[in-house]
């Protein structure tokens, strides 16, 4: 099996560890991933010109369909773009023909036959879990996870098709698949407030203290990402903002890759896994 | 005398503009809200630095960058086997040039006492070192042409240095060229050598070098006595003269003006070649800290630099500043970056040059530089430093080795401080109803055109948001106007911002916190019984918002009584209808 | 808070018997028309009205200034009143109008000697009139249908008949006049030749007053039979009931006639956000119980879509029909024939000399009537003062305004007051509006009730035809304390109901969804249906 | 998983994920029949959280509250033998009522029921509502009102539509015992339900809002609130008030979308897709049907265009009716959106409404829908199933008139239950 790997644009300067995890555990599945230089999936610009967003992920999958291969993403806004795109340009004749024209010039055409799928659901769907399983060598016994989904995967859900938009069951049988335990938590379906940091810092950072308070109360040891922007979010721009004492620095974050390559038993420094608040609930 | 004097000018204009460039570095404040210390602070920051540095075991490091960066240029290689090729053949053919032949009277005649321009191997390398270094001109020059993705990166810079070059080599080339058939120079030789004027000894020597050397003489020699000749010319002229044949370059060249040599022999052209080849080389020489020629200096000290400290992903104390100036310099616009840029598509739609970060840079530097930019090129900046994403790949791949990273950073807080920043930022600094009434003033009352059914314009297409039902559930589930309490309000809530646009008062949700505070988490398109892309419209909003209030941002300045900016770097995306 | 509002008192009644020197019975644009322009005269009068500001045909009309263009052909003297009463009022009263300008079109099919004759037609009556070629008409009107066959260009404009009357008669309570809402006239005493007293009864209260007037005008416009004959005088009315229907979105930004001779459904007339298409000219019996039917809804949509085939498929809100109070001799042919100018009957001849009667007519010429029965009024008062109306431009009232579309929304978020919240989401009206009307209702006198808050506002006119608004509005109303004991269902219930009658004949697709959703909360789980479900008896 | 399943295979599809739709999946999942559910879910958060069985009847007496339910329902159905309720045996419906609430409480969402009679509480308009099975969190609201009890009614600042004040005054001749006050939570800015709900789950606004009652409080033996007391911890959220304040809080439904609905739509998205047997397709809905020769229905459903094939052997129709877009109006007439199976509705659309919103006798388009044998098989135009395995429940189903009979629950539960027992009937036969 093999896809063309889509880091997105924030995993090689600002979360390198979710290549690295990313990578190695496809290995350990013999998922081979295809290094393309892939641009920009277009999300960021497309509160500022939405022509520009469809046509950057418009050639991303052209990109891919020349290297016959289909796209995974590991970054839930990455797959929503890159989806949205394509289901515009699918119903969308004039536009599909505005994209291509612009293509043409690189010799690239988009068509609906390039496959995008997130990290997930090539788990889910591609590998699936019994062989999975297979490979958990030490699994995450007692680890209470929240699994945090991520908005733009789920939804909108008919352009994205990822999962029950209402209730979503993947990412928890994912987890589960590591031996860790995923608990139930009211706000698991929300937004983590990525999308407005830099812009309103504080009402991004109030919708994070939301959830990481939602997922403490309901018992959770670490919240299980899957997306770079949630990650980020959870991990880095918390640490930025550690004068703010409201908001909960007991629950860490940790991606989903990392916890998967851990089942496996792969070596923490091949996942680049750093913080040490996992190895211990798991050692302890 | 005029060569010793204009050399000596000419070298002095170098080092005077090497350090002026150097100054300039310690001159460049980049954010008038760094503190950047006094000019001599900064300058003596410089040579403390490098030589804390250059003294410390970082030395080790440099040493290393400068083998592995600077003379294999194994970042060029790296960016392209062919730029690489062209820079050794360039800089290594150069370089050679200038040691055996510009300076062969000191440090060539040093290794070989016996050395003579005019002998062999000396007078067969300098051909085989220009024609390196013309083949280099010629690959990067077609390497220019060849590299097109939508924009030319080559600027009128690029083409003056590899100009200047070439010049400087094709002439030197003619100058041999012409000196080998200059019978003038023959008959001065023979004067200095022989100081005879008997034509008994002369002529069969003129004969033996019209044939072997090819000099043309206006009157045949009368004597054709050859032997006499090579006897005469072994004892007097072997010690330094090698056959031509082995200029291989200019001998060729040679026969070529063959047909005009008596003319040119007259008008003594192998002195005026003379004058020019050298006063193009002191041209070059004294422009070389002014033009791209720099990058010889600049890129091999920012390699170096990098190797001997790190730059701070936040750069804010003098020192680093002075760094990011010397960064910003070595830039030689290569375009290496815009081709591997991650945001670089999105040129194609919004022909904003700036967002192109080759081109992007030449502004940052203005910007660093204190030069006063106005609002549209400014504006303009700021568009394409904010639709940055931060992917890192031009920074790998910069064979200057500039931390561009940082440059963009740096960049994106210079725009904010001097209030240029993202829609998001901006469009904050005035409420909705203010907004209204800005795009009331401009009198831009054409409501846009309602007649659109493409995905884009979800906001303009009543069929969208007509059939709500005021049930109130997308503003229930959203969790921006749950967050509202004890924060700014987001003045309407998706429900209400639905009913503006059946009202047809878009213009009043354009600027709203709604609008831009929504994380586009599309809980409310999701749970929305009747359908309604919320979401989508509300993105779209944005869309129109930054179209249509950026021109009105600032009342002031470039709006036209009917609203439209005076020059729009993207006209071909508005869809205002008249 | 409303200033005494939440005062039990705040029911002021009035004095039981009033003086005054004129009675105007009718709050229909005539009436207001009539009163303000009396009390410009000075002029004291009392104006009674049986249910509020035009219950009747002034309020039940597409709101069209016009141009006169429509008339040339059939009544060349009502296309000269309308042009120059139409550019009166759009001097005068801006406030009230939106000068949208009007196109004529014709469809294929339509009478092409009466399009080539209508250029000279208007001409003859000094209408100005352009040819607009069909592409550009077309760009101008994207709704238009592709059928056209020729589009003229007039004056026509849209006019808000609510604020209209509601300005007039503020003015003229300003000016002194008495305006009394739900009171309608019981009977007139008459004494040799003249009308010395009127009894008055409030339909609401029962309270019932005793009006001493010198003179007395009917302007009770469909109503103005019925009242004459309790002065014991006959006059000839013709009901002719219109239908018409309103969309939830602006379709054009014009008025756009059918150019044929008037009939069915051949207007439609922007009115802020909405559009209005109709109408039907159906002769009726009697002006009482006037209901849209699904009949003519059907027709009128069928019609108009030949003219903008979005009305086929686009979504409609509301229907409401009229009565034109047309006064005739008896004529054969449709009622559009009958002239669509006024009468000012003095009623000499019935032998009373205090009563005048002022019928037929139309939106766009009202002040001319009022000028003309004020004529009279005034020469039979020997007051000599001269109209007004004509010159002096219509005051603007802060709490009259809230009939304009999207002002509300545009007011509300200037204030910027983050606990001022929407009341009705549909057409944004916020507390501090309902409070603004409130206020001022209570201060004239009676307070306010559901219905006259949502007849001075847009409080119900939305897409949710007041299935939530109702009962936030009754709610807030309760709040700052204008409702009290269980007055608030019952108007609840007559407020949902007036809104119904409105609704039913439009509802399939997603309208009916909605009313079915609306039915679900307030019958379903609130049970208003049930008289008994307070459990007071 | 959506993308996988290109074809799912299963007994029992159920169209419309509303009420009627989630139990009856509910009822298939308990009697071990595989069933998919597919619908959007959003409509749930319309309904009130009640469970009506039947206020009473005639409608015009809807409001008589001493009536039995049950012999209402006997009443009914001996009048009106087409009536939906007329196709089952009470001691169905009974039990129907039974399952459906037992496993509510199974997941944490308690109701209270009288079994023999029905219950009557408090709305936010101050109206009386009749209803069967109530939310524990208004038990009280029952009561208080029973007893007609000293009771404090809060409101909050902000919370449009919801005045205690508008209850109270509407209420006080009979119920002079009412007294109102309005508290703050947070800023006093504008709330809506949801969000608030949201705030109240946090503890220290609980205290603050106890804090507040305090402050009016008289000696009331009651305190009323709106129903916004917290969304998926609600009882938790009631408990500690009460706990706090040392007495019975009961929540008063208010003008939806509200919190029981929204409740009651929550715990059945989650725990109707956690549990054994079924399989949700939410947001989802069935764009064709057609069917083999062996009478298998083959379904092509999707969000808006088909991306995955059902194979069912039977199929239970619960789209509901106009809202729910199970039936479509256009001007001319009415039909059934899937399956265009014929629908009882009067003669011309003039005959749909009555003039009068609140005629007592309800509107005869309310009485539209299908009409089925006792089997809850639609009937073709020729009187006879159209197909003996296709079922209908719910509201799209003829005869009723749910919103002025007061019969909305036990119309939905019923005929949910009726229909998978006919089912579960018609495999039994068709295997043997």
């Amino acid at each position: 099996m093999k896809y063309a790997f889509f880091a997105g644009c924030k995993i090689p300067y600002y979360l390198p560890s979710y290549g690295t995890s990313t990578r190695a555990v496809c290995k350990a599945l013999d998922i081979d991933l295809i290094d393309l230089e892939f641009n920009c999936c277009g999300y960021p610009v497309r509160h500022q010109n939405e022509t520009a967003a469809i046509f950057s992920a418009a050639r991303n999958m052209a990109l891919a369909r020349k290297n016959d291969c289909h796209i995974m993403t590991v970054c839930q806004c990455c797959y929503g773009q890159l989806k949205y795109a394509a289901y515009w340009l699918t119903r969308d004749p004039e536009l599909r023909k505005e994209i291509n024209a612009l293509l043409a010039t690189e010799k690239l055409c988009w068509t609906e036959d390039v496959q995008v799928a997130h990290f997930l659901s090539v788990l889910y769907r591609d590998i699936g879990g019994s062989n999975i399983r297979t490979l958990v060598k030490k699994p995450l016994e007692g680890l209470k996870v929240a699994a945090h989904y991520g908005c733009h995967a789920l939804r909108p859900s008919h352009v994205v098709r990822f999962d029950n938009p209402m209730a979503p069951t993947i990412f928890e049988e994912l987890v589960a698949l590591t031996g860790a335990q995923p608990v139930d938590w009211p706000k698991r379906l929300e937004c983590c407030g990525n999308p407005l940091w830099e812009k309103n810092n504080r009402l991004s950072l109030h919708l994070m203290k939301k959830k990481l308070a939602d997922a403490a109360d309901s018992g959770a040891q670490i919240i299980g990402t899957a997306c770079t922007y949630c990650q980020i979010q959870f991990d880095a721009i918390r640490r930025t903002v550690s004068e703010d004492a409201s908001i909960n620095r007991t629950i860490t974050a940790v991606l989903y890759s990392q916890m998967l390559g851990l089942s496996f038993g792969l070596e923490r420094n091949d996942l680049g896994l750093t913080n040490d608040a996992i190895m211990n609930m798991i050692n302890g | 005398m005029v060569f010793t004097v204009s050399f000596y000018l000419a070298l002095s204009i170098c080092f005077f503009g090497v350090f002026l460039r150097m100054a300039g570095w310690a001159r460049t404040e980049f954010d008038p809200q760094d503190s950047v210390g006094s000019l001599v602070r900064r300058l003596s920051g410089i040579f403390t630095g490098s030589l804390r540095i250059l003294s410390s075991r970082r030395i080790v490091w440099i040493a290393a960058a400068l083998i592995r960066d600077v003379f294999l240029q194994i970042p060029l290689l790296r960016a392209g086997f062919f730029r690489w090729l062209a820079h050794m053949c360039i800089f290594y053919g150069f370089v050679l040039l200038v040691m055996m032949h510009a300076l062969g009277s000191i440090i060539t005649a040093f290794f070989f006492p016996d050395y003579a321009s005019t002998l062999d191997p000396f007078m067969m390398l300098r051909n085989l070192f220009g024609a390196m270094v013309l083949f280099g001109i010629l690959v990067a020059a077609l390497g220019r042409m060849r590299r097109n993705r939508f924009f030319r990166a080559t600027s009128r810079s690029d083409r003056l240095v590899m100009f200047l070059l070439a010049l400087v080599i094709v002439s030197g080339f003619l100058l041999e060229s012409v000196q080998i058939v200059s019978a003038p120079i023959f008959d001065q030789m023979v004067d200095d050598y022989m100081g005879t004027d008997d034509t008994e000894i002369r002529d069969p020597l003129k004969a033996y070098w019209a044939k072997e050397f090819y000099v043309v003489f206006s009157e045949q020699p009368s004597s054709q006595d050859l032997e006499t000749g090579q006897t005469l010319h072994e004892e007097n002229c072997a010690a330094c003269h090698s056959r031509p044949g082995s200029a291989f370059l200019s001998f060729s060249l040679s026969r070529l003006v063959g047909p005009w040599a008596l003319w040119l022999n007259r008008v003594r052209a192998d002195i005026w070649l003379w004058y020019i080849h050298f006063g193009i080389c002191f041209v070059a020489l004294a422009l070389l800290p002014f033009t791209k020629f720099f990058h010889l200096i600049s890129v091999p000290l920012n390699l170096m630099a990098r190797a001997g400290v790190g730059l701070s992903s936040h750069p804010g104390t003098p020192d680093d500043i002075t760094r990011l100036a010397l960064e910003m310099d070595a830039c030689t616009h290569c375009g290496v970056c815009s081709l591997h840029c991650s945001v670089a598509p999105i040129f194609r739609i919004i022909p904003n040059t700036n967002i192109l970060p080759s081109e992007k840079l030449m502004s940052v530097t203005q910007l660093a530089h204190g030069k006063q930019l106005d609002a549209t090129h400014l504006e303009a900046v700021s568009e394409g430093s904010f639709i940055c994403t931060e992917c890192f790949r031009c920074t790998e791949r910069c064979p200057s080795g500039i931390s561009l990273q940082t440059l963009w950073r740096k960049g994106k807080q210079t725009l904010i401080d001097r209030d240029y920043p993202d829609p998001h930022g901006w469009v904050r600094q005035l409420t909705t109803d203010q907004w209204a009434d800005r795009l009331d003033r401009c009198r831009d009352n054409k409501p846009l055109c309602d007649t659109f059914n493409r995905y884009r314009h979800a906001a303009q297409d009543p069929n969208t948001f007509s059939a709500c039902i005021q049930c109130s559930i997308c503003t229930n589930v959203c969790p921006v106007v749950a967050a509202a309490d004890g924060m700014m309000p987001p003045e309407v809530t998706p429900q209400q911002v639905m009913n503006l646009l059946r009202l047809n008062l878009k213009e009043l949700a354009l600027g709203s916190r709604m609008v831009w505070d929504c994380v586009t988490c599309y809980l409310c398109q999701e749970h929305c019984p009747q359908g309604i892309r919320v979401t989508d419209i509300l993105y779209d909003l944005r869309n129109i918002a930054v179209e249509r209030l950026q021109p009105v941002r600032r009342p002031s300045s470039r709006v036209h009584p009917d609203g439209c900016k005076t020059d729009d770097p993207h006209g071909k995306n508005r869809n205002e209808v008249s | 808070m409303v200033p005494h509002s939440n005062t039990p008192q705040g029911d002021a009644a009035p004095p039981s018997t009033i003086k005054t020197q004129v009675l105007i019975i009718g709050g229909g644009a005539t009436g207001t028309g009539l009163a303000r322009d009396l009390a410009l005269r000075g002029v004291h009068c009392v104006l009674a009205e049986k249910e509020d500001i035009n219950a009747g045909a002034s309020g039940a009309n597409h709101g069209l200034l016009h141009s006169g263009a429509r008339y040339v052909a059939s009544d060349i003297e009502a296309a000269g009143e309308c042009r120059v009463e139409g550019e009166l009022l759009k001097r005068l009263a801006p406030h009230c109008i939106e000068e949208t300008g009007g196109f004529f079109v014709a469809v294929e099919g339509d009478n092409e000697q009466y399009v080539a004759d209508f250029p000279q037609m208007c001409a003859a009556c000094g209408i100005l009139s352009k040819e607009i070629d069909i592409p550009t008409a077309l760009e101008l009107e994207p709704a238009l249908s592709n059928r056209l066959i020729a589009v003229h260009q007039v004056a026509d404009a849209s006019i808000d008949p609510f604020r209209l009357s509601l300005e007039n008669i503020a003015h003229a309570q300003q000016l002194g006049a008495v305006f009394l809402r739900d009171t309608a006239v019981v009977s007139f005493r008459r004494r040799n030749g003249y009308v010395d007293s009127a009894l008055l009864r409030n339909r609401k209260t029962g309270e019932e007053t005793t009006v001493i007037p010198d003179q007395v005008v009917n302007a009770a416009g469909a109503w103005a039979g019925y009242v004459a004959s309790l002065a014991d005088i006959h006059i000839d009315m013709i009901y002719s009931k219109g239908t018409l229907l309103v969309t939830q979105n602006r379709l054009t930004q014009r008025v756009i006639n059918r150019l044929r001779p008037a009939t069915d459904a051949d207007i439609l007339v922007p009115g802020g956000t909405v559009s209005i298409l109709g109408t039907t000219s159906v002769r009726v019996a009697s002006p009482e119980g006037i209901r849209p039917t699904v009949e003519e809804v059907d027709l009128i949509i069928d019609q108009g879509a030949a003219m903008a085939p979005v009305l086929e498929s686009t979504r409609y809100i509301r229907a409401y029909a009229g009565v034109r109070p047309l006064f005739g001799s008896q004529q054969s042919g449709g009622d559009r024939t009958v002239s669509r100018g006024f009468a000012l009957l003095d009623h000499m001849d019935s032998g009373i000399n205090n009563f005048i009667s002022i019928t037929g007519g139309k939106l766009t010429t009202f002040r001319l009537m009022a000028e003309k029965t004020a004529d009279l009024v005034c020469r039979r008062l020997g007051n000599s003062s001269p109209c007004l109306t004509g010159t002096q431009p219509l005051p603007k009232t802060e709490f009259s305004q809230w009939t304009e579309p999207g002002l509300a929304p545009k007011l509300w978020l200037k204030r910027r007051d983050p606990t001022d919240s929407l009341l009705c989401e549909c057409d944004m009206v916020p507390k501090s509006a309902v409070e603004s009307i409130a206020g001022r209702l209570s201060r004239s006198g009676r307070r306010a009730d559901l219905s006259a808050l949502a007849l001075r506002s847009r409080i119900g006119k939305g897409p949710c035809q007041g299935a939530y608004c109702s009962v936030r509005v009754a709610a807030h109303m309760y709040d700052i304390g204008i409702l009290q004991g269980n007055h608030g269902l019952p108007q609840l219930r007559d407020f949902l109901r007036e809104r119904w009658l409105g609704q039913h004949p439009l509802l399939w697709d997603l309208p009916l969804a909605q009313s079915e959703l609306m039915q679900a909360i307030h019958c379903g789980f609130f049970g208003i249906e049930q008289e008994s479900i307070t459990g007071v008896e | 998983m959506i993308v996988a399943e290109n074809c799912i295979h299963c007994d029992l599809l159920v169209i419309g994920a509303g009420l009627a739709g989630s139990a009856a999946a509910l009822f298939a999942a308990n009697r071990g029949i595989s069933t998919v559910l597919i619908g959007r879910t959003g409509n749930l958060q319309f309904t009130s959280g009640l469970l009506d069985l039947l206020a009473g009847y005639p409608v015009e007496d809807a409001n008589d509250f001493s009536q039995s339910p049950w012999e209402s329902v006997a009443r009914l159905t001996a009048d009106i033998p087409m009536h939906p309720f007329a196709l089952i045996d009470p001691p169905e419906i009974r039990q129907a009522f039974t399952e459906f609430l037992a496993f509510l409480s199974e997941v944490g969402l308690d109701y209270y029921v009288e079994t023999e009679r029905n219950i009557r509480i408090v709305t936010s308009l101050g109206t009386l509502k009749t209803t069967y099975a109530l939310p524990t969190s208004m038990r009280h609201n029952a009561t208080a009102l029973k007893e007609k009890q000293p009771c404090l009614l809060i409101d909050f600042e902000g919370l449009k539509g919801y005045s205690a004040c508008q209850i109270r005054e509407t209420l006080t001749r009979s119920w002079p015992g009412l007294r109102s006050a309005r508290v703050a939570v947070g800023s006093g800015r504008e709330y809506y339900p949801q969000p608030l709900a949201d705030e109240l789950e946090n503890p220290s606004v609980q205290t603050d809002l106890v804090k507040a009652i305090r402050q009016h409080l008289r000696g009331e033996a009651f305190i009323g609130l709106p129903a916004v007391l917290g969304l998926s911890a609600a009882s938790n959220v009631r408990q500690a008030l009460e706990k706090q304040l040392g007495l019975p809080v009961f929540e008063i439904p208010m003008l939806p979308p509200s919190l029981p609905g929204l409740r009651m739509k929550e715990v059945l998205e989650k725990h109707l897709s956690g549990r054994k047997g079924v399989k949700t397709l939410f947001q989802q809905e069935v764009l064709e049907a057609n069917r083999t020769e062996d009478q298998t229905f083959i379904c092509h459903a999707g969000p808006g265009e088909p991306m995955v094939t059902i194979e069912a052997r039977g199929i239970i129709l619960a789209s509901g009716r106009f809202f729910g877009k199970g039936l479509h109006a256009t001007r001319k007439g009415i039909r059934e959106t899937l399956f265009n199976l014929p629908v009882k509705q009067p003669e011309s659309r003039s005959l749909w409404h009555h003039e009068d919103l609140l005629h007592p006798q309800g509107h005869p388009i309310n009485l539209a829908g299908l009409e089925t044998d006792k089997h809850f098989r639609p009937l073709g135009n020729d009187g006879q199933p159209v197909y003996r395995n296709l079922f209908a429940a719910g509201t799209i189903l003829a005869h009723h008139d749910w919103m002025r009979m007061k019969c909305g629950g036990g119309l939905a539960l019923s005929t949910a239950f009726g229909a998978v027992n006919a089912f579960l009937k018609m495999r039994s036969t068709s295997s043997n």
